[in-house]
């Protein structure tokens, strides 16, 4: 990221973060082929993570965070998404949970969970998705009635959440009353009795996206997060933030797949040249390496745009669209260019080619992204 | 259109056709999933679709074959692909193997394996590609060596459609130098291959294996003249990449009839998602790139049956639309949202099927290289 | 192709076409560069166009048509569109009404006006859009109003093709309220109408002009009955759009036939340039994208040589076809380098006129959501 | 450009210009309509642009400069291009030229020319392409033989020359030697006696592009630029910065084209709703906006690394390849979402489509830039 100044100081973190990623963290990305990574893995794996700021880095010092801007944090997500992006979903949903109770919860919020978030202890997961939802999430009908004792009881399904199977907590947003301003979060613990089950994906498995069920399971009232009727408004400005980090996935895909068709067009010949010295090669590798610069550039001046507090998520919506939808073409272009061992199991594209397409659809598909772009240009709405 | 125009009688296969795939086709698919296809299952699906005229449906009738046109047999191999893509992969080789010696074999190659053929009793592969060759076929490195009374032929081939569940290969090997140096032997596996599959990203039920070949086969398993080996094989070619395009337009319609499904089901914003412009620009754009494949490889169909050159036509064919098929299987995926990547849904699979088809048979690149060799009359390779 | 095999006859009017258009029309390509047609000059190269068949080709012998397919009119109109795509318009419209009052006309009609468009006298045009109307015909708000012997006809219609040069005009105005509320009739210039051409980016030989009402026509001139004016446009749209589509490959073709020609001549680092790979590419591409053009244009014109509805096909023709010969175009252009910007070449201007058809007879987003409401039974407008 | 960060001087220029260009530059624009400046018009207009660091202001202070970064400069450029993009080239054109006798040029070229060049009284043209060269200048066939008092004499024809026929002064690269390093460098002046034709073309005639033909023209000494045959080596340099110009003009036209097509999204009915509404019509608003910043994000990352002396072919044959066909794709959406008002001649989007058009071609078509950037990732050639 030849655009983005960093510090000596942060030139130092990013060198110990590839170390990591170079000794322990490739090595996980082939175990874990499409295969869910074991919860103590995962505990383990976070907990190293932690220490270099990859869960709840942005939050502010005091709260236990490193008081990393948006644009470090994406620099480092980069890194980790390049060598193992399931890896990288997994710790990021962990850490947006966490800087949302850093910054949305309570003493007794921050004093229950933050540690043991932020060291790995704990795996978080975001409920707001329901089966008939969609990107609507006004329509949610999963609800929190009140207890006698002033606690809650929750009931209802949520479906397509990251992380789900391996949550040991559970930030839900929930029914308390009627319409849009009806909706209120809760941090709902494992103990308390929600279930999960893996929806079995394409790719990516490693990350797991689950159903979530609730059923009269009861949580105390010191759970609540933010006030009753505020679980939408908060939610919202969120999803700047993570628009960028998915974006941030779909580039490190993208850059790791292109770095490989690099490597395979220098080396494989084909009538008496490296496949490199074809025109029609190096076309391909000239267009996938201009999409991946202009896509990072894009992310990064979402991260940029986050960390002065303006809105943007016309900005934002730009580098998802673009980042994930570019991450499909060049992982494809990766595999074209391997020719069949691109479509074999015994070089890694087909695999970046299955996650890249994963990722135009969460948070938010490319066609939400573009009715944002197109609704903040006009004015006008069209859905 | 006109070669859309079937006979009554063409119909009336198709139909029958639709109600074997139905019964006996869908369940398979949803069997094997992305695992290899088990050799007796092969056998046995095979023998079935043969009564449908899959395996030497363009054969003539005096060896065993149904005189169908190599449109027809398109229309059929869409049919199978839009249902199962990796079974009409496997019938595709089998049956293009079977009319190869139905074509261009001698009679003692014909009436030793014609019959075992057209039953499915042996399966066939075709053993060209070596790993260092790629689409170079002139390159080719598996000797085959004269012995006393036949061929002795050693050597490796990878990415081997139907290899694994092979029972005989027809390979090309070198006999001489150059490109006029190679020629082609019916090597059966007890002659001396083995195999073992490549697993890939999709796929997996139709083999696509390495074969390792230490054989002793007699004088009479050549096929055709010595040193004529490529030239029979680059006229296989252009048919083999009108049926590679069908496959993509059976994975396409599949793909198109599962989205517009989806869309009329869905509801999203108080309204079925099929009421939302940019969903219904996805379905028309996917719905023209399906038929603008299906148009190219029912023309390159169309122009082999005529026996006329259309290298051109096909190459059009193969590199539209196995690459129109990833973007109408890409943009299925997307209608169906989270669904959509999902396993339980069939989208996902057939987004990855469609991915396999850009690389066999000469890559989206090779055959843009050969349009272009044919529209200017000159080279841009070797 | 089946539906390409033209018969002895066909074949021999193709050839005194060609022969027609290199002497006649191509020197009139050069002479009217971007300038519209002069009416008299009009007149002279219709009337001499109408004898192989260009203006009412598709109407019965018995009312002086040929009695050709619109398959064969398609090709005679891109063979037009080749050469000079702007007098292709000018008489594809002209036939368009010629045609219309060869089916749909009167008697009376027909005895008044046939014979002067069929020998080009008088040039038609057809007046449907107006200014706050796009695409959207039940807005009409052109009134025609009962007199004593007849009608008064009021309002301004916009981007009517050909109709600068029109001596008459078929128009829909209302009569009534709604969707059937409207009715068209013929209206001669001298009836009351003017008109001024509307300068656009390219194709100004062929006019586009806005035209003002303020008419009155005897009751006569009426055609079909009242409140079915829009009925009988729908069904002229889609076979219209099958012949705009025809255009698009008109000027497809022609621009890859001169990046064929120039890759084989320029040299570049000591080779022809179309012995470079991206320029094969390119080539390859073009050629895929003009067949695919073609194909589907031809379908949807068999479809209306069959008489079925074809509103989806011939959407998709001309959705695709118009935005692939702006691709195609584009790509000529880059392969000739600094002279494909040039006004001293011709594809520059190819590029330009292919720009325009994206728009009339329904933009690509139209199509796209008539092929839509088509595929899904479901509308996503209005 | 909410990325680059500009300091409150930068910004009061920037506000100066805007003001120009509103009530200047703007009426030009519609007053040459595809026709070319005419020479008196051009030196006027010259001068009052000048006097904004349009013409050499990246020079240092002590030749004239202004000292401002090429990032400073892609601003200015980028506001004039919008505005009108042939002056915008014409002006470039010059610019590059004083630049470069700023910084290659003996003190007589800097006493003899700078100040009219960068006051708008002289008009500039850079003459390297020959009708059989193509992008490869080794292969020039103008030559420069030495006359018996030490000057030089010229004969040869130089095509596509932009400036060409509104040039007061050229500088030339002639052959006086063998081979690639045979090329020498010399300052012509119209009095010279070179002769120039402009060459018609499809848009932007208001910015001429050339022939220039040299029928035994004597030029002094003293005019070389450069050592002899080391025409090529300072010219390569240029290239750089050249094509994030480039960019920059295509940038122009592109915003213009995208502004055009909201505010007529905004305005226009159909089907009882304003066309804005339409998520067809969003979806290509939000596709255009994200094509004009990603490729805005690539530019000025070449200008950033320009101003860093880094080398940068790959990231400014990025910049040109991707904002060059950019241009053309968003302008053709807008001429789209106009509908037939889009091809007629009472909107500018006709016109931003047929100037976008050019800009694929000059300075390295987008062929050469892929093969640029594909040499530069796997150290191969593939021409």
């Amino acid at each position: 990221m030849d655009f983005v100044q960093i510090t000596e100081e942060q030139r130092v973190l990013l060198d110990s973060v590839d170390k990591l990623i170079e000794n322990r963290i490739k090595p996980l990305w082939k175990d874990y082929n499409n295969t869910p990574i074991p919860k103590s893995v995962a505990h383990e794996i976070l907990g190293e993570l932690s220490q270099f700021g990859f869960i709840g880095g942005s939050a502010p010092e005091d709260v236990g965070g490193f008081g990393l801007s948006q644009t470090m944090m994406g620099l480092l997500y980069e890194r980790l998404a390049k060598a193992f992006p399931g890896l990288a979903g997994l710790t990021f949903i962990t850490s947006s949970s966490a800087t949302r109770i850093a910054v949305d919860g309570t003493d007794a919020h921050r004093d229950a969970y933050l540690e043991q978030l932020m060291s790995g202890q704990m795996i978080a997961c975001a409920a707001i998705t329901e089966p008939n939802v969609g990107s609507s999430p006004a329509n949610i009908q999963t609800t929190a009635k009140r207890h006698d004792d002033g606690g809650w009881i929750i009931n209802g399904e949520k479906l397509w959440i990251s992380n789900g199977d391996i949550s040991d907590i559970c930030t839900a947003i929930v029914r308390t009353g009627e319409g849009k301003g009806g909706l209120s979060r809760f941090i709902v613990e494992r103990t308390d009795g929600y279930t999960t089950q893996d929806i079995p994906k394409m790719a990516m498995n490693e990350w797991p996206t689950s159903s979530v069920h609730f059923d009269q399971v009861y949580v105390p009232a010191w759970r609540q997060i933010g006030d009753e009727g505020a679980g939408l408004s908060s939610t919202l400005i969120a999803f700047q933030t993570a628009r960028c980090y998915v974006a941030t996935l779909s580039l490190g895909i993208a850059q790791a797949a292109l770095e490989c068709a690099i490597e395979y067009a220098k080396e494989r010949e084909q009538w008496g040249k490296r496949i490199g010295q074809h025109q029609m090669i190096q076309e391909m590798l000239a267009d996938m390496a201009t999409m991946v610069d202009a896509a990072r550039l894009l992310t990064f001046r979402g991260f940029y745009l986050v960390d002065q507090g303006v809105r943007c998520d016309i900005q934002t919506s730009m580098a998802k669209a673009y980042a994930t939808e570019m991450a499909v073409k060049v992982a494809s272009m990766a595999v074209q260019i391997h020719g069949a061992y691109g479509i074999s199991k015994e070089y890694p594209v087909e695999r970046y080619f299955r996650e890249a397409r994963i990722l135009p659809i969460p948070d938010g598909t490319t066609q939400i992204q573009k009715l944002i772009i197109g609704r903040g240009l006009t004015g006008l709405p069209a859905f | 259109m006109e070669f859309l125009k079937r006979t009554e009688e063409e119909l009336q296969l198709l139909d029958a056709v639709d109600r074997f795939i139905e019964k006996r086709i869908k369940p398979l698919r949803e069997a094997y999933n992305d695992v290899p296809l088990p050799k007796p299952v092969a056998h046995q699906v095979l023998a079935e679709l043969a009564e449908f005229g899959y395996i030497a449906g363009t054969a003539p009738e005096s060896v065993g074959g149904y005189g169908l046109s190599n449109v027809m047999q398109g229309l059929l191999t869409e049919r199978l692909s839009r249902a199962f893509p990796g079974l009409a992969g496997t019938a595709f080789i089998h049956s293009a193997m079977t009319n190869r010696i139905a074509m261009a074999g001698s009679k003692k190659q014909q009436d030793t394996y014609l019959q075992k053929m057209l039953n499915a009793e042996m399966i066939g592969c075709g053993a060209i590609t070596e790993p260092s060759v790629g689409s170079n076929t002139a390159d080719v490195a598996t000797r085959a060596t004269r012995t006393q009374d036949g061929w002795s032929i050693s050597g490796e081939k990878v990415w081997i459609s139907n290899g694994n569940i092979s029972d005989i290969a027809s390979v090309v090997a070198r006999t001489g130098e150059g490109k006029n140096g190679l020629s082609r032997f019916l090597v059966e596996r007890k002659d001396g291959y083995t195999s073992s599959d490549i697993p890939k990203m999709a796929m997996n039920e139709w083999s696509t294996a390495t074969l390792n070949f230490n054989a002793k086969v007699p004088d009479w398993r050549q096929v055709g003249d010595e040193g004529k080996g490529l030239q029979i094989t680059l006229v296989g070619f252009q048919t083999a990449r009108a049926y590679v395009a069908m496959l993509s337009v059976g994975i396409a319609q599949a793909c198109l009839d599962l989205a517009i499904a989806y869309a009329q089901e869905r509801e999203q914003w108080g309204k079925r998602i099929a009421q939302h412009q940019m969903i219904q620009e996805m379905i028309a754009d996917m719905a023209t790139l399906t038929d603008n494949a299906r148009l190219l490889a029912l023309r390159g169909l169309y122009l082999v049956d005529q026996g006329v050159r259309c290298d051109v036509q096909t190459s059009m064919a193969k590199g539209y639309a196995t690459e129109a098929a990833i973007e109408v299987a890409s943009k299925a995926v997307q209608i169906h949202g989270a669904c959509g990547i999902s396993s339980e849904f069939p989208v996902e699979r057939y987004f990855r099927e469609a991915r396999i088809l850009t690389i066999p048979d000469g890559t989206t690149q090779i055959q843009k290289l050969i349009i272009g060799r044919g529209l200017t009359g000159l080279r841009a390779f070797n």
